[in-house]
């Protein structure tokens, strides 16, 4: 009969240990880097595995580089500006096109659905590469706006603009959002919102009185879908921009890890970071489990 | 028609001296670790208590007990021979004729710069028998026993050919650890139809800092040992391995100006915006602009592309090719050290990249005259004369990379 | 003013913003994909002045072409091998995971449900930045393709857990406990019933591993070693702001189009898998799109 | 064809709890082979675990399960010679009806030929012949409920286990393919353990009832036994409408219990006759007899119509009593003008052979 027991466990372990090893264990290296040391001669990160002899200098000065008018308190501001205003135009977008296919689309919704997923299925650089042979001085952006006479000369868009930035941030992780909010709007039963509209609202207030506040669950769940990433992005600023006046958190953490030695100070501000994140994270987690255990329950 | 298009990434590693890396707490972090920091007799002791090398305090490299030179008189081990470089910094042709002049496989592995280089290389991540490297960091990675001394049996080109003073440079008295690859020059490459000369300002340095309507269109280089060293050089800085704060503070801070003034973009692909367009002021290897042709759009003619540099003062500099200690074949990796050494091999990677081989044999001047090189971009050929007296970039004590990776680090933050 | 709207605000009319909004939407997000690979069959250099078709970029041009170029076409081999293998290591994993935690109630089951989950929500850069120091400092796995295929199947068998585990859950026990009522062992059981049961989620787990692993550029940038493991995200990267030819465009386009055929291939698959079964089939494309995390 | 072939069940002491709730809360029952037997209660009363039990998908806590006198505690369920219907069918949607039809036969390893006979002659027997190649979902509730049954019945079980088969059906298919259970029952002669929550269909098709009710088994006993001398309050109010009354018992006179409810003296022969204290007792609502009102008469109560519901062929009558309760009479619609409309007086007769007094339940086990 222990056998029985066993069976399910058995299918669970690879992966488990999988996550233990791949996930865990690495996330504990991160810890005994940051509060390690580094060798003499290379000034490579040694870790000290054992927390009671962890040394929290590189921490501390990382800490000291946090506050205001520091560096690393700068690009924090920027990176959190960045991912807020970002965040918001995914919204912007992001929701009216999720609420017409959730709700209005009919006949066409099939075609929507698979237009909205394509961008989903091309990778995220080929997105850039697109935009920046749109962006680029002779690009057909800049052209087409000279040739209408809204500009007078090609714009430097990929020349450190934080607009374009943001913009591509938003390019670029909108159809994440869409998804999740779309099977959140989808999930809502017509007849609520048939109840709404018969008891009186019209259109609109049905839409802030039913249909928004049951898909604030799926805007926050894909906010922090999105978000998450995006604290994290060094590739579109780097790609988009290049100009160290746009710089984000990734940036700092690319530029500590690919750049140099200095891995110890790279490992404090992941972890900066990551508790930074950590609630995020956990509002996400906590959402995600509880959905998940709704159909059992059901 | 040089195959050039694959160029890109080599940039971004070239003289990457201490790095594109910042480190705030890195002197702490250091000095629990218990690295030398004293200075003996006046002359600064770098990491692994190796003296700093300048051109008045030559060093002698130790050779240390259990890494010593192999023995003459052996046979070329069969390949594959494994070389560890930046990417398409060999003419793919020169590998090819060492395959057949050898009868073994070369395979040719790229790093994305010196830093991960070394860092991989430390870590045991990667193994390779050739390993191209940087100045800055030779007494570290001599200390640090990761490379070993040479057998001169086997390197007979290296007296023969090479300049002499790089046959026995002062960074490596003697070529204990290293042959010399390429040389070059830092200076200032501009678009002639886009904005003025640098020689019309006072001061050269100011055309980044004061061409009025170029926001986006300035870059330095993605090197923090580079573009803190022409803040330097602006400020009429001599000594650019200065290891003075306020020093390399100010020329942090001169640098954040420029992020501010005009948006100045931080790459290593100045040889193709330059060309392009997309870059009209960018800080510049010799031996990038050297190419330019190549890049120029149809129609536009190569002279509108300047690259100034300072008659006296500028920055210039070489890299080097180390034998890794831990290689599997030490003596092929001499002989394939000693072939790039060879005149007409060092002639075919001059076609390829732009950037000149110190040897004796090459005439600057006939190089242009046989056309390797625009008349317009003369003053991108190197010749053994200016190391006298321009500025090269060379290492510095734990606590002065630490100062110089802070002040970078700022910049790059935007701050 | 009043006209504008009724024409709005008509309640039995379609809500004609919304239309507009999501149209635009849509040619926003899709035209500049398009344009990007009409230049990838542009007969000149230029990534932005067409000058006539060709496809020299793919094949035709001797050096610089996908076919021809080292780097692009290593770049290719590479991304194509990561996915195939990330395929084959975490979907077999995720699927056990899942079929684990689903019918696991034992007392570790929870703390492993909410560990899978992590992957889900770490930004990239912590994973890349945790795996690259565990690989070095304490396992002394060496850079390369292994260690880039342990990266990728760690955060890729989050994703298959999930919609593997999704399904699991909306088919329910009975067909297993049928299976063993009638005779079958608990592996017959699960090989005959389960397994085919979940051949949808199965096959869209593939296709979302295939483009995760296909897309991904930090984690395998992170742990590649030397140019023959860059992938063709991390060749895009590093060339993209340069002046480069349309031949990365056609690089591009030729993942691009193998995605989507798989993701086709995947559609067609479902739809033949889950012929007998009308609930699955309704929401294929939501399968396939699977990100309902 | 009708010839037993085994499948005595015997339960003893069944126990089963999932987290706080005893699902099953000792459970002992015996089953002789061949008979068709049903476990009738309300949902969450156990009935299913039951039967989930003897198929072995789950594992008892505690007590005895034997098939024919051999304990099969650890046989697992592919083991046993036990087949079940599920309730939804699960019917395997990736394989055709033959292929459904043939799984179990596979698994024993049983020869093509052997399969294909075996097969035809089920389905032939479910009358489902021509549909082999079908995939369930494009068969009918009614023909998916066939595939069930002849997935199961193809291995010749000792004992077939039915969930709820009927439940997810139309009324009137429903009445057909009880018809039909019974014969296929009659047919294979093998024993039944039905689980229902619908008493007519309880009633209509069993041997035997066990009426189960918090885990717990109420009553075994035949359909005839169950309906008219319901053991426990429970029962009594489970199958059909039942007039439950409180009364004060005062023992047996001539074998007849003396009642008083308020006001009234009532003489109850049927039950636990000889109880003492307040006992409930109760009538099936089609043994009561209303007459036009007048006084006094023996187990008669004064009372008032309050309603009349017309059925078709009854009518049904709530009447008020003068004790205060309420009853509910069934009386047959023969045609006759409507004698007993809403707030005429009447008398109800409550015959002391229909009246049953009924054992009380220690407090707290009564739901």
């Amino acid at each position: 009969m222990a056998r029985r027991g066993l069976f399910w466990p058995l299918f669970a372990l690879p992966g488990a240990v999988w996550l233990v090893l791949f996930f865990l264990i690495p996330f504990y290296a991160v810890l005994s880097v940051a509060f390690g040391t580094v060798d003499p001669i290379f000034q490579g990160p040694v870790p000290v595995w054992n927390p009671f002899d962890w040394h929290f200098t590189t921490m501390r000065s990382v800490l000291e580089q946090l506050r205001p008018g520091q560096v690393f308190w700068t690009v924090f501001v920027r990176t959190f500006a960045y991912v807020g205003i970002a965040l918001a135009g995914c919204l912007a977008i992001g929701y009216p096109v999720a609420y017409y296919l959730a709700r209005h689309a009919r006949r066409t919704k099939a075609l929507l659905l698979v237009l909205l997923i394509i961008p989903f299925w091309v990778s995220y650089l080929m997105r850039m590469l697109a935009w920046i042979g749109l962006l680029l001085p002779d690009g057909l952006v800049n052209r087409s706006l000279v040739d209408i006479g809204l500009l007078s000369h090609p714009h430097g868009w990929l020349d450190g603009q934080p607009s374009s930035v943001i913009f591509a941030l938003v390019y670029g992780y909108v159809p994440y959002l869409i998804l999740p909010l779309f099977a959140t709007l989808d999930r809502i039963e017509p007849h609520l919102i048939e109840a709404g509209l018969d008891l009186g609202a019209s259109r609109f207030s049905t839409f802030l009185h039913v249909t928004l506040p049951l898909s604030k669950q799926g805007i926050l769940a894909g906010s922090v879908l999105i978000a998450l990433p995006m604290f994290g992005d060094y590739y579109t600023n780097d790609v988009i921009s290049g100009s160290p006046g746009t710089s984000m958190i990734g940036n700092q953490i690319n530029l500590f890890f690919q750049g140099g030695p200095q891995r110890t100070t790279g490992a404090a501000l992941v972890i900066v970071l990551a508790v930074l994140l950590g609630a995020l994270m956990s509002y996400y987690l906590y959402s995600t489990v509880r959905a998940s255990r709704q159909p059992v329950t059901a | 028609m040089h195959p050039r298009e694959r160029r890109s990434t080599r940039r971004r590693f070239l003289l990457s001296a201490a790095g594109a890396f910042a480190a705030v707490p890195g002197a702490k972090a250091s000095l629990r670790a218990g690295m030398p920091l004293a200075r003996r007799a006046g002359v600064p002791l770098g990491p692994g208590g190796i003296p700093l090398a300048r051109r008045d305090h030559p060093v002698t490299l130790p050779i240390y007990h259990g890494n010593e030179p192999i023995a003459s008189g052996r046979s070329p081990e069969k390949g594959p021979l494994e070389v560890f470089t930046w990417s398409a910094y060999i003419n793919p042709k020169v590998v090819k004729e060492f395959e057949q002049h050898y009868n073994v496989k070369v395979t040719v592995t790229s790093f994305e710069n010196e830093e991960e280089a070394l860092s991989k290389l430390t870590t045991g991540a990667v193994r390779f028998d050739v390993w191209f490297a940087t100045v800055e960091y030779l007494g570290k990675v001599v200390a640090g026993k990761l490379i070993q001394p040479l057998n001169h049996r086997y390197l007979p080109n290296l007296q023969a050919n090479v300049w002499p003073s790089l046959a026995s440079p002062y960074y490596d008295v003697g070529s204990r650890y290293t042959v010399p690859y390429v040389v070059y020059t830092t200076g200032i490459a501009w678009r002639r139809d886009k904005v003025k000369a640098p020689t019309t300002f006072a001061n050269p340095y100011d055309i980044f800092w004061q061409t009025p309507r170029s926001s986006g269109k300035v870059a330095v280089i993605d090197d923090l040992r580079e573009a803190l060293g022409m803040a330097l050089l602006r400020r009429r800085v001599v000594d650019v391995n200065t290891e003075s704060p306020a020093l390399v503070n100010r020329a942090g801070a001169d640098l954040s100006q420029l992020t501010r003034l005009v948006n100045v973009k931080v790459n290593q692909t100045d040889y193709q915006d330059i060309p392009s367009g997309a870059t009209w002021i960018t800080q510049a290897y010799s031996g990038d602009m050297a190419t330019s042709a190549a890049y120029m759009p149809k129609g536009v003619p190569v002279d509108v592309v300047g690259f100034w540099r300072p008659q006296q003062g500028g920055m210039i500099g070489n890299d080097i090719i180390t034998v890794l200690r831990t290689a599997k074949r030490p003596v092929l990796a001499h002989h394939f050290l000693n072939f790039l050494l060879d005149r007409k091999h060092a002639l075919e990677n001059f076609s390829f990249l732009g950037y000149v081989p110190p040897q004796k044999s090459l005439d600057p001047q006939s190089l242009i005259a046989q056309g390797y090189v625009p008349k317009s971009l003369a003053s991108t050929i190197v010749r053994e004369e200016e190391f006298r007296h321009d500025r090269t970039l060379l290492p510095l004590t734990i606590a002065g990379e630490v100062l110089w990776q802070n002040a970078w680090s700022k910049f790059k933050a935007g701050g | 003013m009043k006209r504008l709207r009724d024409w709005w605000s008509n309640p039995w009319g379609r809500p004609r913003a919304l239309v507009a909004v999501t149209w635009l939407y849509i040619a926003w997000s899709i035209v500049p994909i398009a344009i990007a690979i009409l230049f990838s069959f542009n007969a000149g250099k230029s990534r932005t002045v067409w000058q006539g078709f060709s496809t020299r970029w793919y094949w035709g041009d001797p050096t610089q072409s996908v076919l021809h170029d080292p780097a692009l076409r290593s770049a290719l081999e590479q991304s194509l091998k990561l996915a195939a293998l990330d395929m084959a290591v975490s979907v077999p994993l995720g699927v056990a995971l899942a079929l684990g935690l689903t019918r696991w109630h034992g007392p570790g089951a929870r703390p492993v449900n909410v560990l899978m989950l992590f992957p889900l929500v770490t930004p990239e850069i912590v994973m890349a930045v945790s795996l690259l120091l565990v690989f070095v400092t304490l396992y002394g796995i060496q850079l390369g393709t292994t260690a880039q295929l342990l990266g990728q199947v760690t955060f890729s068998v989050s994703y298959v857990v999930v919609i593997v585990r999704g399904r699991l859950l909306s088919i329910g026990k009975e067909y297993e406990e049928a299976a063993t009522d009638l005779g079958a062992s608990r592996v017959a059981a699960l090989r005959l019933v389960l397994l085919p049961l979940l051949a949808p989620a199965i096959f869209a787990s593939l296709m979302v591993v295939f483009a995760l692993s296909i897309d991904d550029f930090v984690v395998t940038d992170y742990l590649s070693s030397d140019a023959s493991t860059q992938t063709v995200p991390i060749q895009i990267y590093s060339s993209v702001r340069g002046t480069t030819t349309p031949a990365l465009n056609a690089l591009a386009t030729v993942i691009v189009v193998a995605t989507l055929l798989a993701v086709a291939f995947a559609y067609v698959v479902h739809r033949r898998f889950t012929a007998g079964d009308e609930a699955a089939r309704g929401s294929a494309l939501r399968e396939i799109a699977a990100f309902d995390v | 064809m009708s010839e037993a072939k085994g499948g005595a069940v015997e339960l003893v002491e069944l126990r089963k709890r999932f987290g706080d709730v005893a699902a099953v809360d000792g459970v002992s029952l015996r089953i002789p082979a061949g008979e068709f037997f049903s476990l009738l209660g309300p949902s969450g009363c156990g009935k299913t675990t039951t039967l989930r039990l003897i198929a072995g998908l789950e594992r008892p806590d505690g007590g005895r399960i034997s098939l024919d006198g051999v304990d099969m505690a650890a046989t697992p369920p592919h083991r046993r010679k036990v087949n079940t219907v599920f309730q939804n069918y699960a019917l395997f949607p990736h394989l055709s009806v033959f292929d459904n039809v043939a799984f179990g036969l596979r698994r024993r390893r049983t020869s093509r030929n052997e399969i294909n006979r075996r097969v035809g002659g089920v389905l032939e027997a479910v009358r489902l012949e021509g549909l082999e190649k079908r995939r369930p979902s494009q068969l009918s509730g009614g023909q998916q409920q066939r595939v069930a049954l002849a997935r199961a019945l193809v291995l010749e079980p000792s004992v077939l286990l039915l969930d709820e088969p009927l439940g997810a059906l139309d009324a009137k298919l429903r009445k057909a393919l009880q018809l039909e259970l019974k014969t296929i029952h009659e047919q294979f002669g093998i024993t039944f353990v039905y689980v229902t929550h619908d008493q007519e269909e309880a009633l209509t098709m069993s041997d035997r009832i066990a009426v189960m009710s918090d885990g717990r088994v109420e009553q075994v006993a035949t359909p005839e036994e169950i309906y008219e001398e319901p053991a426990t309050v429970f029962v009594a109010d489970f199958l059909g409408i039942s007039n439950l009354m409180t009364a004060t018992a005062e023992g047996a006179h001539d074998g007849r219990c003396l009642l008083r409810l308020g006001e009234s003296e009532l003489h109850a022969a049927r039950g636990e006759i000889s109880a003492r204290g307040e006992v409930r007792i109760v009538i099936r609502p089609e043994r009561i007899r209303v007459e036009p009102y007048a006084p006094g008469g023996e187990n008669r109560i004064p009372g008032m119509v309050e309603r009349v519901v017309y059925l078709g062929s009854l009518e049904q009558l709530v009447i008020r009593l003068a004790t205060g309760d309420v009853l509910q009479a069934i009386v047959v619609n023969d045609g006759e003008p409507k004698a007993f409309s809403q707030g005429v007086p009447v008398r109800v007769h409550l015959p002391a052979e229909a009246l049953r007094v009924l054992p009380e339940r220690p407090a707290g086990e009564v739901t």
